[in-house]
């Protein structure tokens, strides 16, 4: 409950960020750069001090959270979906189509994320998509792994065997039998995946791939501020509790989220 | 039993050899001509098109492909666009420094990981437990380079005990290997954790019990062995992790390893240095999940291989 | 008699939701040196619990307490986790059910001895290793000085258990606890296995509580007997006594379901004559199949089955019974033969068999979805034919759960909020839903405890003529075949080595290994007892 | 540390030993404690000049034919004695070796002929008042024949390269340091450093952390963050000092450019505030200006300042109301990291173009994502670009270097004077071309010039050391206190 609380509050607050009495996150002012928590000048007040540019650190922290909550949600979404086909067909499917693809995935795993976001950069772009495609593109093996892991251990328990007998279709077979129980092991792997995707946008950040400078997203906060980190400590230490929070929240609601759907736990 | 493992090692390798050497040589083929790095500011369009032409990257990509594969079977790894030497040697400079990296945030790992999961799998859901798991997602959640910053700072710049950045000695060590070593024994505490406790309701446990042994002798010879497979797996998905470099450790600890070099061969669009470097962490990867097969079966008689 | 373990009013809670749960009570118990006490009782009964209390094994936060309870003169009641650790394996020693996964897999049986004789006899390497091998001997294993360096997963279950056994007696204990040590063996392994334990018991004069919830065992190897229900003692009394006038209700119960060997096994003579031969409905012809290219599960099978008929499969585990209702449902497709439905060729014709063949499971937990809810899943097969309208099909999941004896509103339940006899009919209803010529059972009762076994068996007995299902009933325990078969098929090692009309089978065994199972049945009467060396006390 | 040890913290690894194969400023700033050229750049006055070093004096009647006297006691690390024969042979090599980064480097040279043992003829390929300038630098680190030619290749030479500087090879742990051993037998002296580290530590946090702690003497790069704290410190202390490098953005002129129209950029050159650029984005370690070359390179202009007066909001406005551009998306490139406060440079660029009423656009590339969309094209309406290491303002006007950065802008007058700055009679007029081509370029706003930036490096206060205009680190100009 606790997970969903928190991350209730998180989201909510970055996607109502509008409304909230809060400094325009893109406001700067050269002379209030650096000033740490609880001080002001000129009648604005940073309660989370400003950064090396004077702009709110709070503000920032919460229009922040809009693109590394896209990041982390849309990355994981697509690299989830495309290592979810991926791991069925390989688990279903055996053989050779299997070995072939695990194959790839051994080779996906060896090649480094960052070439892959060197060219997705090239050929697409920079900027949130593109970030989220480079993302996906490398970390959807995760997930095909776990998810051939998890369809064989299923596919050969008996009531797969009945629902066969009974000749149940295919679309059947996967919709009701063999992904709802996989889903407690992918709801694990993608909650503490997310938290993942957004540190990994924040070390993409320290590499320069991140969000783009008018945009803001913690990666590139912490990026941005690591190096100050020795002379004005928050800069990057109040992004870093923030996607600690985040991370937390997650995986308390992966959690929550698995007991909740799972019958046997009591409601 | 070995020949036949290996030999299915080998033809495991090729294959993910091959695909991984076209994966990559697209890829870095369409980070476009790396010239551009290379030249000066006040060199002329002319310079760079001989360039280009010396390199032998006007010729269409797939021959270039070709004569790539060709080389690399006459054992000739290509040159470095950046060094401008051989690229296999650069290569193989980083791996000691990696390696030793990669070793010293295992031992680090291991060395919180076990006691803290063994602890609370057998305080199960006490005040000890809940702090374990708690300070395993505090650490998962912190970024690396936060973790390296601080530890520079507090250890290195205000203590004064350890050196600030650099490599050559065990002290040179102890941060990089700590930064690293902390996030991965978050999750491997999580894992030994929940292992220790599947394994302790085993009904062997029960009859290890039965026996009137010392617990010591119940949770460390009977328990910890069963409970040592999930954590092997792990350990070694994330050594791999490690062999491709921890470039963000690497950087804020000025370590020589692989993952800065591949990340400046990727910004030059240094294809034979990416190449090899992406080989080197492939063999490497297979050679360990042979090992890892080879520790599967000291540990479990159960398992062949 | 020398008392080794007295149990006055003992009473096991353990810690629920909301404060404790008392789920032992009022239990007296006496076991003294040279004699056997059996402790039966249906499954949840307090069995183990009560045992594990005897070596201070009580899962975590459980209350013990007790009027008296003593082992060897030490207090149970108030024991230091020290005083615990220098009882168990030298004052009392035990061996669990599962002989599966009550060894540590992945250390040596000789390591696993040598633990106890270091810490409960102190002795030094050399000398354990001679011990050990001596004790192996003496469990009647061969070769015992190799096993010594051999992991459990190399043995077979009776060995296992043997091992189990040797273990347990390596500290010489005074107190020897058995739970149900036989459960999980074939019958005639079983046998071998209760021999043992009886002669170690006359030969060391160690005490033996032996829990089980077959009578027939415990008509076999036990001098008292002490009946549990509902974490209560309900009644005590010398074995004899207790078969031939019973008084708690239910004891008679226990004693009434106790499978009593027909009595034409016994006199060898074959009863009626088979019956004229029909056209088979189902014919298999020269089956073989082969896992991963290596273990031959199947080989050269051929039956026929003709319709009405029950055809009883028997034969140890690993003989390849399932591989066989496996192809037979279409699950797996064999290496060569062919399996002919109703003159229909399965393997090459267009839909195989359809609805025509269903089957039953063994394992009541797994054969359920645990995600779905009961009603969707008796359906299931249903849905599969044609769609139905939402209220169809809870009429239809409502007369199925009646057909099977549950009721009505379970449909809305999740499977882990059923028993496993509950289970078992969910999955009889399933397969039953589709009305199948064929029904396939395959070791359907293994899995249940005996009074539930005997409902199910009559379930399916009397679903037998009421859908008119001619039936293929797969098991390892001959007598549950011999109640449903008219016919008969034993295998072994993949192979049917005897098969016909059940009581040309029972009767007049061809096959070696047909007689070996039939020998191994054990009688429920004591007198009848193969075991027992001592002449019983109180006859 | 002994004190007889300089240890000095470059952001990155040297990327060769091989004098003519890197192009990398920083790796020849190390270099050069090792290698000797011919002659040395002096920036200590008004503008560079030029003064002997292992040529002792040279002599030319028309830029064409040279002659230069070599110093005749000069050996190699190895012992054997330096000769004319050694810069033949640095000439040709680097011209026969086309994969080598500074092959380019002694283009304008036709032949190089040994005379005597201590007197070289240049012959050039035409008349080339910077013949000098090639002659020293990033490129002509001199290198021995015989040793080159005896070694089994290249790269066995380079596993242990032999120059004549005041410093000998020791070691070279990649991407962690270059250790360098005092040359007793230099013709120069006695070097005053018994040992040279050069180590690289690319985060720029750590660096700091490394001076302060007394772990490196010298560390370059400093972010202007941390400036207080060192100089508050009575063992550290801070340098700044003008660097061979100027800040500008580079403008879009074509058709169909929002920046095509002359108004709208001179709107955006009127709109920028340079002094406050200055003061607190780099916390005033640059100069405003709009100029593209640092006064004490030859050729530069001393009318493009970029004080006060270049700020006029007011007349911006105007500007794009008269061009009727207001609201027009303008889009403004930049790399991360690349220069000091690049990106925080380009973030306040947007910011004055948005409170003129343009809608201006950020977007920040990593650098080689920059470069390859430099070099076909793709960037921005303009771009952030800081050129550098450069000796001369002349490459300002070949149209071959030109077509690299600025291709779509010509201008009939500008495009003339590659050819007269060839062929100026003297230095004066010479000078007078490359005032005139930066004039009509900062005019056209191809380049909008905005700050020469300072190097800002810390060093321990037991030391000396003043920095260099042209950045490099000879360990000779560090001393100790
Ligand atoms: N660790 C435990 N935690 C909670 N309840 C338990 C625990 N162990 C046993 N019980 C409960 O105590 C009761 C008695 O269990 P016990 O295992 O003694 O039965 P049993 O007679 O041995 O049954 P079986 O024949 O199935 O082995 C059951 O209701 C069981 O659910
Ligand atoms: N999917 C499988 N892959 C490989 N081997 C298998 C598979 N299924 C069964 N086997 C092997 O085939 C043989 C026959 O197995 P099968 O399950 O048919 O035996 P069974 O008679 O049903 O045994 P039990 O009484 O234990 O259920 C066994 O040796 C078993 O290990
Ligand atoms: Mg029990
Ligand atoms: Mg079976």
């Amino acid at each position: 409950m606790l997970g969903i609380v928190m991350f209730a509050v998180i989201v909510l607050s970055a996607v109502f960020a509008d409304l909230l009495p809060l400094a325009d996150p893109t406001r700067r002012s050269l002379p209030a750069r650096n000033l740490p928590p609880l001080s002001g000048t000129n009648g604005q007040f940073f309660l989370l001090g400003s950064d090396g540019q004077g702009r709110d650190m709070l503000s920032r922290i919460i229009y922040g959270a809009r693109a590394s909550l896209i990041v982390g949600l849309a990355a994981v979404s697509l690299s989830a979906f495309i290592g979810l086909v991926v791991g069925l067909i390989s688990g279903l499917r055996g053989g050779w189509v299997d070995l072939v693809l695990m194959r790839i995935i051994d080779a996906v795993l060896a090649i480094p994320t960052l070439l892959f976001m060197l060219v997705v950069a090239l050929v697409v772009g920079s900027g949130l998509m593109p970030l989220i495609v480079a993302i996906a593109v490398t970390n959807w093996v995760v997930y095909a792994r776990m998810v051939r892991a998890e369809v064989l251990r299923v596919k050969d328990l008996d009531f797969v065997a009945a629902a066969r007998i009974a000749r149940v279709s295919g679309a059947t077979l996967l919709g009701r039998h063999i992904l709802p129980n996989i889903l407690p092991a992918f709801i694990v792997v993608a909650t503490l995946n997310i938290g993942a995707v957004i540190l990994l946008e924040s070390s993409l950040s320290f590499l320069g791939f991140g969000i783009q400078a008018p945009g803001i997203s913690w990666g590139q906060m912490l990026a941005e501020g690591r190096q100050s980190l020795a002379t004005s400590w928050w800069v990057a230490t109040f992004p870093g509790v923030a996607v600690t929070m985040t991370v937390f929240s997650i995986i308390l609601l992966g959690d929550w989220l698995r007991d909740y759907l799972d019958p046997r736990h009591p409601a | 039993m070995i020949i036949r493992a290996l030999g299915r090692f080998v033809l495991q390798a090729i294959p993910v050899l091959y695909i991984v050497s076209l994966i990559v040589f697209v890829l870095v083929f369409l980070t476009g001509d790396p010239t551009a790095m290379m030249i000066p500011d006040d060199a002329t369009e002319a310079d760079r098109a001989a360039l280009i032409a010396a390199w032998g990257l006007d010729q269409p990509a797939h021959i270039q492909y070709v004569r790539y594969m060709a080389n690399i079977l006459q054992g000739d790894f290509g040159t470095s666009y950046r060094y401008g030497t051989s690229a296999l040697p650069i290569v193989l400079d980083r791996l000691p420094a990696t390696l030793l990296l990669t070793f010293g945030a295992l031992v680090v790992a291991l060395i919180i990981a076990i006691p803290a999961g063994i602890i609370a799998a057998l305080r199960h859901n006490s005040a000890v437990d809940y702090t374990v798991s708690g300070t395993a997602v505090l650490f998962k959640a912190m970024p690396n380079f936060w973790v390296g910053i601080m530890l520079i700072l507090i250890f290195g710049v205000w203590l004064r005990w350890l050196p600030v950045s650099g490599s050559g000695s065990f002290a040179h060590l102890i941060l990089p290997a700590i930064t690293l070593g902390t996030g991965f024994a978050a999750d491997l505490a999580k894992l030994v954790r929940a292992s220790m406790l599947e394994v302790l309701g085993q009904d062997y446990i029960r009859t290890a019990m039965s026996k009137g042994i010392p617990d010591r002798v119940v949770i460390f010879k009977h328990a910890l062995k069963n409970a040592a497979i999930p954590t092997v797996t792990m350990t070694s998905l994330h050594i791999i992790a490690l062999l491709g470099g921890a470039l963000v450790t690497e950087t804020v600890f000025s370590w020589p390893g692989l993952g800065q070099l591949i990340v400046q061969a990727i910004y030059t669009k240094d294809m034979a240095v990416i190449q090899i470097a992406v080989f080197v962490i492939t063999i490497m990867t297979l050679v360990l999940n042979f090992l890892t097969d080879l520790a599967y079966r000291l540990l479990d008689p159960r398992i062949r291989l | 008699m020398t008392p080794v373990l007295t149990y006055r009013n003992a009473a096991i809670s353990l810690p629920r939701d909301e404060g404790h749960t008392t789920l032992v009570r009022g239990v007296d118990l006496n076991v003294s040196r040279n004699e056997i006490v059996a402790l039966v009782g249906e499954s949840g009964s307090g069995k183990t619990l009560t045992a594990l209390s005897t070596l201070g094994l009580l899962p975590r936060g459980a209350e013990f307490t007790a009027d008296t309870a003593t082992l060897n003169g030490h207090d149970l009641t108030r024991m230091t986790p020290e005083g615990w650790r220098a009882l168990r394996g030298a004052e009392v020693g035990i061996v669990f059910q599962e002989p599966l996964s009550s060894l540590n897999p992945v250390l040596t049986i000789g390591d696993q001895i040598g633990e106890v004789l270091f810490y409960k006899r102190g002795l030094a390497r050399a000398q354990r290793r001679a011990v050990a091998t001596d004790l192996l001997a003496r469990m009647g294993l061969a070769r015992p000085a190799q096993l010594l360096d051999e992991y459990p997963h190399q043995l077979s279950g009776g060995m296992r258990q043997r091992v189990m056994l040797a273990i347990a007696m390596a500290g010489e204990p005074s107190l020897l606890i058995c739970d149900e040590p036989t459960t999980a063996l074939d019958n005639s392994v079983q046998a071998q296995v209760l021999e043992l334990i009886v002669e170690t018991a006359a030969q060391t004069g160690v005490g033996v509580l032996f829990i089980t919830h077959d009578l027939s065992v415990v008509a076999q190897v036990a001098d008292r007997v002490a009946v549990m229900q509902h974490g209560a003692i309900v009644e005590a009394a010398p074995v004899t006594q207790l078969f031939r006038s019973p008084q708690h209700p239910y004891t008679q119960k226990l004693i009434g379901l106790a499978p009593h060997v027909p009595a034409v096994v016994r006199t060898g003579a074959p009863s009626a004559a088979p019956e004229a031969a029909k056209a088979p409905l189902l014919e298999l012809r020269d089956i073989t199949k082969r896992y991963d290219g290596k273990t031959l599960a199947l080989d050269h099978v051929s039956l026929q089955l003709a319709a009405g008929e029950t055809l009883g499969i028997v034969g140890e585990s690993g003989s390849g019974k399932s591989s066989l209702a496996k192809i037979i449902t279409g699950l797996q497709r064999p290496d060569s033969g062919s399996v002919l439905f109703d003159g229909r060729d399965l393997l090459n014709g267009p839909a195989g068999a359809g609805s025509d063949v269903q089957m039953v499971f063994q394992d009541p937990f797994s054969s359920l979805n645990p995600r779905m809810r009961i009603g969707a899943i008796i359906t299931e097969p249903l849905y599969a034919l044609s769609r139905l309208s939402r209220t169809v099909a809870a009429n239809e999941a409502a007369r199925l759960l009646e057909t099977v004896g549950l009721s009505p509103d379970m449909a809305t339940r999740f499977p882990h909020q059923l028993s496993g006899g509950q289970r078992q009919r969910v999955g009889i209803a399933r397969a039953l839903s589709v009305r199948p010529r064929l029904l396939i059972c395959d070791e359907p009762v293994s899995a249940l405890d005996v009074s539930v076994q005997a409902e199910i068996l009559a379930l399916l007995q009397r679903l037998k003529s009421e859908f008119s299902l001619t039936t293929i009933f797969i098991a390892h325990g001959l007598d549950s075949v011999y109640a449903v078969s008219d016919k008969v098929a034993v295998m072994s090692q993949g192979k049917v080595v005897e098969s016909g009309p059940r009581d040309q089978v029972f009767g007049a065994p061809q096959h070696d290994y047909t007689r070996k199972l039939l020998d191994a049945i054990l009688d429920s009467d004591p007198a009848q007892s193969r075991f027992r060396r001592n002449p019983l006390q109180h006859a | 540390q002994s004190s007889t040890t300089l240890t000095i913290a470059q952001g990155n690894d040297i990327l060769s030993l091989d004098p003519a194969d890197h192009a990398n400023n920083s790796t020849e700033a190390t270099l050069v404690n090792l290698y000797d050229y011919l002659v040395n750049k002096d920036f200590s006055g008004e503008t560079l000049v030029f003064t002997p070093n292992l040529a002792t004096s040279w002599t030319t009647e028309d830029q064409i034919r040279w002659i230069f006297d070599l110093r005749d006691d000069v050996k190699w690390h190895d012992g054997s004695p330096f000769t004319a024969e050694d810069v033949k042979f640095t000439i040709e090599r680097t011209q026969g070796d086309a994969k080598l980064r500074s092959t380019a480097r002694f283009r304008t040279i036709k032949e190089a002929n040994v005379l005597s043992p201590y007197q070289i003829e240049i012959i050039t390929d035409g008349r080339d008042a910077l013949l000098l300038h090639s002659l020293v630098g990033n490129g002509a680190g001199l290198l021995p024949k015989a040793a080159f030619e005896a070694a089994a290749s290249k790269e066995a030479f380079f596993e242990n390269p032999i120059g004549t500087g005041p410093y000998k090879f020791r070691e070279w742990r990649k991407a962690d340091r270059v250790v360098l051993d005092a040359n007793t037998d230099w013709w120069g002296g006695t070097p005053h450093w018994e040992q040279i580290v050069v180590r690289a530590i690319p985060e720029t946090s750590t660096r700091v952390a490394e001076f302060i702690t007394g772990g490196v003497d010298i560390a370059v790069n400093i972010p202007p963050e941390d400036i207080a704290r060192i100089a508050a410190d009575p063992a550290t202390q801070v340098v700044s000092f003008d660097i061979a490098r100027n800040i500008a953005l580079h403008v879009r002129v074509a058709e169909g450019s929002a920046t095509a129209n002359p108004l709208v950029r001179e709107a955006i050159d009127l709109a920028i505030n340079r002094p406050e650029l200055a003061e607190f984005v780099v916390e005033g370690f640059a100069a405003p200006t709009r100029g593209l070359f640092p006064p004490k390179i030859p050729g530069f202009n001393p009318d493009l300042t970029g004080d006060d007066s270049t700020f006029n909001p007011d007349r911006a406005r105007e500007l794009i109301a008269e061009a009727g551009a207001e609201g027009t998306t303008i889009t403004l490139s930049s790399p991360s990291g690349r220069y000091v406060k690049d990106r925080e440079i380009a973030e306040a660029v947007v910011g004055y173009l948005q409170d003129i009423g343009l809608d201006a656009r950020l977007e920040v590339l990593d650098w080689s994502v920059f470069n390859s969309r430099l070099n076909s094209f793709e960037l921005g309406d303009m771009y952030l670009w800081g050129m550098g290491s450069y000796t001369d303002a002349s490459i300002l006007l070949p149209r071959s270097i030109l077509n690299r950065f600025n291709n779509d802008w010509h201008d009939a007058t500008f495009d003339g004077l590659e050819a007269a700055a060839a062929a100026a009679p003297t230095e004066e007029e010479r000078l007078a071309i490359l005032r005139e081509g930066q004039q009509i370029m900062t005019d056209a706003r191809a380049r909008i010039g905005l700050l020469y930036p300072q190097a800002i490096y810390g060093v321990n206060a037991r030391i000396s050391f003043d920095g260099r205009f042209d950045e490099m680190i000879p360990a000779e100009g560090a001393r100790r206190v």
